[in-house]
């Protein structure tokens, strides 16, 4: 029998949105945090560049701007009144973590730095603008770090190595979550009135991947299960600037710090007419990964290979600085300041050394833009008509808001974290002091118990790392940067296959304590349902919008497709629904950078 | 190049004590990592290999291990330093001074507590400006407790401290680096309280600068320094 | 643009204790007996060997004022430093409270009888 | 009990660096010293208190075997106090810490090349102690003649 604990509300996962939720929701409310990792190894610690607010801390800027750089990048996919609310509060939110004695570095006259970074720009003049928040390139390492010090401070009630697999839905209303304490390997329930999803991304799903291996799509894939839709599945972000083969990130800040992007002829491509001839390296991320992978198809890839090189050499740097015409030099002091990690990172796994040498770099899976869908205050939508599910609530990387539409700008994940996971915090405490604690029903667990009974047990002989590989190597050949109706009906193909072997997948650890070979055979199971939702989703949109470029389709088209998808669950199978989009200020036009 | 893999083996529920499991990698490129070696121990030989890991590249702090016999972590000890030729030899075991739970898992829990005791959090309950925004520091004071913001808490100094291996009450490295973080925050009111929590008996002094923990630290980290710097401020009452 | 720069110094109070002290008292003893111990090992082990060593030789350094104060300042340095430095090495390796008492009790006493026993021994001489 | 036997004999296989075999070094040196001294402060206390007792004590310290202790003696002292100042100065000098893998070499370096030649010397003055015919392996008998 499992054991019981009973809160007012949970809160999975203990990323930068959890534990900003948690901050908030525990000041009335009694909370518990659940997380299948210890807090601080959650990914937003991986998160380098910075954090957006229009702070204005040493040139002009404001929140109009960064909306509209927003909405911009966001292929005018993302809904603009959620967009507001996410640039007016970055600055007080941001504020704010100083207070709670984040360490950001800081500009001469004391105030919190700032840098440039892609897609953010003046409005008026259309150059870069600094507006990036940074400690370094370890801004998600500070963040999470101080929001957990601050948990700490508060004394949140954590449960740490904690795997939730499944939510306790019944008909519309949540009342709590089932999980596994790793150690034990027992089930515990924890019945609440309020259950908040904040399980981060799923870019495992792909092959090279700037995320975690736990990254595996865990909250989606329950949420799925539980008659829950997901959002613009088909938007899934590749970063340019990937670790070539690892996928390692390097942070876009290297560019916004002058470094810029080389092909086999030694041309900064980026300048190309085709491409962004305005902010060239800056340019929106769909935008940089497509010319480079554009580059590499025309066979301009270094030595013919899948990459291109990110030079941020002093020398590189200052020549095309010269050449722009701007005032700025930088030296090697500098970029060890500033780029200290990426400098670890490149000398520790390559061997270069990114002050004397370019670094060779490929696109990596990196971001979902879609998720579950939400409203600004995190609470859980339902359908196109945004019925909400009272009591849950989903925030960070795995909800859509949709502030980032169908590509998300550099910085605007971290804002979106502690901005959506604070309101989603304050929301939910709210809810909680009006909200019945509703009982749990008769074998809650049953059904999630049984899976892993059957997946313990079974005797089918595959083995899950395998069918993992298939699946990741097949996304990455057919669902990446380019896609088209033949390779995405490929993928989809090939994961009713791999579905099928995930059926007699077997594991050989049948003990409890820290059984990861079960728990990543489970895991496996939510990569295998995230992949396919995107696939299809992405089938289903015939046109280029942000990070869904199709190379049959390559036109956006505004008249039929300005609008969010909606991937529902049914059965064995799916249905597919829209959902208008929130226009705003800013008129979808052409994008050009 | 061939990889022989030694892992110290202890599955509580079967084992009545810990043993050298032996594997054999072929195929291995000097450029893999410990930690892709340690995966496909696990995925291809034996699955109920027990290990924590996530990020895969040095940044979350989860599989710090004692590698060749020195505390490092995993993911971002790539074969090729551990030697060269066309057979290398990896020794892999839990680390020190922590209770093994299973193969390389270790109960972290006492060095969360050491953590949690020096008050590893911002405090200042003035005010802030009236203008609403940021307080103001200096990049001088800002670069002072640079180096020991950037810790993960992967317990891999603590565990390679002599001192903490001989007496777990040592509140260990990891725990002074973190209250030198906030000492040295010109902005952070309270370092008087954290200043009585590491110049106590198990504090700061028992550390016998041994500097396992400088060389462990994934980070590198100048732990020694911070220590230093932290007994300086109890001789000299001045930060 | 008004610039905002220096280092903060700030003052505070420190509560000291035991180990503070004899953790200082390590490290100032430790440069006293680099000239003290150091000294005399080279006087007494070296330069004039063992084999010269005969009690008149004693009796005859121990007749001069300076000699004296020289072997009493070791004793009264090094003995403390030595039996401290041995409580720090007792005190990694034995855990249980009252075994620790005892064993510093024992050393306590130990050095206080010592630094008496010995000091007497050359005062009186 | 087990657990010390581990700590030491993980003390002894953890491959740290420099510094932790420093360390080894530093404790068991001052340990050793320590044991001399406490033997040694009671011996020459004697010359005071038991005379006989004193010139028994030194005549067994002739023996060949103490003087090689005694060369021990010396070695230990040497190295315990330059890497007890190297500690010293590090601890007060935080800044100086970068260079702390040199300080390490430079304190055995010192210690070698102090020591060897006063081994050296302490050797051969045994050797020419044993060379004049007397046999310098038998103890002395109590009291001495
Ligand atoms: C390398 C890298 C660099 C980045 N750089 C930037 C940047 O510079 N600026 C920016 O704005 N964005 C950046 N991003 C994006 C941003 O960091 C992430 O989107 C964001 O951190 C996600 O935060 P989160 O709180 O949603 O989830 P995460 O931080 O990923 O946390 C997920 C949490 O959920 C828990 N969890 C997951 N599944 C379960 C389960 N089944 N049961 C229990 N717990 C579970 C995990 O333990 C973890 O605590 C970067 C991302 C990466 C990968
Ligand atoms: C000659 C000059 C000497 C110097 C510069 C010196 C310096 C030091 C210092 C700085 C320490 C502290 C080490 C630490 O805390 O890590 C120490 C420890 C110690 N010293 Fe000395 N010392 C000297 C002589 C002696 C003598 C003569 C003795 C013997 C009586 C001695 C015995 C010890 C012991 C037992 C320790 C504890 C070792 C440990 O904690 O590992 N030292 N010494
Ligand atoms: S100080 Fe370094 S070694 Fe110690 S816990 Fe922090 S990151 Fe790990
Ligand atoms: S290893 Fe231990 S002794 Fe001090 S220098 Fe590091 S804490
Ligand atoms: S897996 Fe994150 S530090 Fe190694």
């Amino acid at each position: 029998m499992p054991k019981i604990h009973t809160f007012d509300a949970v809160i999975v996962g203990a990323g930068g949105a959890g534990l900003m939720a948690a901050l908030y929701a525990s000041r009335s409310a009694n909370v518990a945090v659940l997380s299948k990792l210890y807090p601080t190894r959650s990914h937003t610690g991986a998160a380098q560049g910075g954090i957006g607010a229009a702070l204005a801390n040493m040139e002009e800027d404001s929140w109009e701007w960064h909306s509209y750089d927003t909405v911009k990048g966001s292929d005018y996919l993302a809904d603009q009144d959620a967009v507001d609310v996410l640039t007016k509060e970055a600055i007080n939110t941001v504020v704010e973590l100083e207070h709670m004695g984040l360490p950001f570095d800081r500009f001469p006259n004391g105030k919190i730095s700032q840098r440039r970074f892609g897609g953010h720009t003046n409005k008026d003049t259309g150059k870069p603008v600094m507006r990036a928040c940074h400690a370094a390139d370890r801004t998600g390492h500070m963040i999470l770090q101080t929001l957990y010090q601050q948990c700490i401070k508060n004394e949140v009630n954590f449960f740490d190595e904690f795997h939730v697999v499944d939510l306790i839905r019944v008909d519309d209303t949540v009342r709590g979550v089932v999980a596994i304490e790793i150690a034990t390997g027992e089930f515990h329930i924890f019945h609440s009135k309020a259950v908040m999803f904040a399980t981060g991304g799923w870019g495992r799903v792909w092959e090279v991947t700037s995320n975690a291996h736990s990254l595996t799509g865990d909250g989606p894939a329950i949420a799925l299960r539980r008659g829950i839709p997901l959002q613009d599945m088909e938007f899934f972000q590749f970063h340019p600037t990937g670790i070539y083969k690892l996928g390692i990130l390097i942070t876009e800040g290297v560019r916004g710090e002058g470094g810029v992007l080389i092909n086999s002829e030694g041309e900064r491509f980026m300048a190309k007419e085709e491409y962004a001839p305005n902010i060239k390296d800056l340019a929106s991320r769909d935008v940089v990964s497509r010319a480079i992978y554009l580059e590499v198809k025309a066979g301009r890839g270094i030595n013919g290979q899948k990459y291109v090189h990110l030079d941020v050499t002093p020398e590189t740097v200052n020549h095309y600085y010269e050449l722009d015409g701007e005032d700025r030099r930088i030296d090697r002091e500098y970029i060890e300041a500033k780029l200290p990690d990426i400098a670890d990172f490149t000398r520790t796994y390559l061997g270069v050394d990114p002050v004397k040498e370019p670094m060779p770099v490929q696109p990596t899976a990196h971001y979902g833009m879609g998720g579950i869908p939400t409203d600004v205050n995190g609470r859980v939508l339902l359908d196109a008509q945004k019925t909400v599910l009272p009591g849950f609530y989903a925030a960070g990387e795995v909800a859509c808001v949709s502030v980032h539409g169908a590509n998300r700008l550099g910085t605007n994940s971290l804002t979106d974290l502690v901005v959506f996971g604070k309101l989603a915090g304050v929301d939910m405490a709210e809810y909680c002091q009006n909200a019945e604690l509703l009982p749990l029903p008769d074998g809650a667990a049953d059904e999630v118990m049984a899976e892993f009974e059957r997946i313990r047990n079974n005797t089918g002989g595959v083995k899950a790392h395998e069918v993992r590989r298939k699946m990741q190597e097949s996304m990455t050949e057919n669902v990446s940067v380019f896609r088209t109706k033949e390779t995405m009906d490929k993928a989809i193909a090939d994961l009713k296959e791999l579905r099928e072997a995930y059926q007699k997948v077997s594991i050989e650890d049948k003990g409890k304590v820290f059984n990861s070979d079960l728990l990543e055979a489970w895991e496996l199971g939510c990569l295998l349902d995230t992949a396919e939702v995107t696939a299809v989703s992405g089938l289903a949109r015939p046109e280029s919008r942000g990070a869904h470029a199709r190379d049959d389709y390559t036109e956006r088209d505004d008249e039929n497709w300005l609008k969010h998808t909606l991937y529902h669950k049914e059965g064995d199978g799916y249905r597919l629904d829209y959902k208008e989009v929130t226009l705003g200020r800013y008129e979808p036009k052409p994008r050009v950078y | 190049m061939q990889a022989q893999l030694r892992i110290r083996r202890y599955n509580p529920e079967k084992d009545q004590a810990g043993y050298w499991g032996e594997y054999t990698l072929n195929d291995v490129n000097p450029n893999d990592s410990v930690l892709d070696l340690l995966h496909r121990v696990k995925w291809e030989i034996d699955g109920t290999l027990a290990l924590r890991r996530s990020c895969a590249h040095g940044v979350c702090g989860s599989d710090a291990f004692r590698i060749n016999g020195a505390n490092m972590l995993a993911c971002k000890t790539l074969v090729n330093r551990l030697g060269d030729g066309d057979m290398i030899k990896v020794q892999v075991e839990p680390i020190l001074g922590l209770k093994v739970l299973k193969d390389l898992i270790v109960d972290m829990e006492p060095f969360m507590d050491h953590y949690k005791s020096v008050m590893p959090y911002f405090i200042n309950d003035d005010p802030p400006p009236e203008n609403g925004r940021e307080r103001l520091q200096s990049i001088e004071d800002r670069a002072r407790f640079d180096d020991t913001t950037k810790c993960i808490l992967c317990a891999a100094c603590t565990s390679s401290c002599p001192s903490f291996w001989a007496n777990d009450k040592y509140v260990g490295p990891a725990a002074i680096v973190n209250a030198h973080r906030f000492i040295f925050d010109s902005r952070d009111k309270a370092p008087e309280k954290r200043l009585a929590v590491v110049g106590d008996t198990f504090g700061v002094w028992r550390c016998r600068t041994n500097f396992n923990c400088t060389n462990a630290c994934p980070r590198e980290i100048e732990i020694t320094k911070a220590i230093a710097e932290v007994k300086n401020v109890l001789y000299t009452g001045e930060i | 643009m008004t610039t905002y720069s220096g280092i903060t110094r700030r003052k505070v109070q420190v509560q000291s204790n035991f180990e503070r002290y004899a953790f200082l008292f390590m490290r100032l003893s430790g440069i006293a007996l680099l000239i003290l111990a150091v000294g005399h090992m080279m006087i007494q082990h070296v330069l004039n060997d063992v084999h010269s060593l005969t009690l008149q030789y004693v009796a005859d350094q121990w007749a001069s004022w300076g000699w004296k104060v020289y072997d009493m300042l070791l004793l009264f340095i090094a003995l403390p430093h030595g039996i401290n430095g041995l409580r720090n090495v007792l005190e990694d390796y034995v855990h249980g409270e009252s075994a620790i008492k005892t064993l510093n009790t024992v050393m306590a006493i130990f050095l206080i009888v010592s630094l008496i026993g010995a000091g007497f021994a050359i005062a009186s001489f | 009990m087990s657990s010390l036997l581990l700590t030491l004999r993980e003390s002894v296989r953890y491959r740290g660096r420099g510094g932790h075999y420093s360390w080894i070094a530093h404790r068991l040196a001052g340990l050793g010293i320590l044991a001399f001294l406490v033997i040694h402060v009671w011996e020459t206390a004697m010359v005071n208190y038991n005379p006989p007792v004193y010139e028994y004590a030194i005549a067994v310290f002739k023996h060949p075997l103490f003087g090689l202790g005694e060369i021990g003696l010396m070695g230990a002292v040497l190295f315990h106090a330059f890497n007890g100042i190297r500690i010293t100065l590090l601890d007060f000098k935080p800044e100086w810490w970068r260079h702390q893998a040199k300080t390490v070499t430079i304190v055995w370096a010192l210690f070698l090349v102090v020591f060897v030649p006063i081994a050296i010397y302490m050797l051969s003055s045994i050797i020419s102690h044993c060379g004049h015919g007397s046999n310098c392996w038998a103890f002395p008998t109590y009291p001495v003649s």
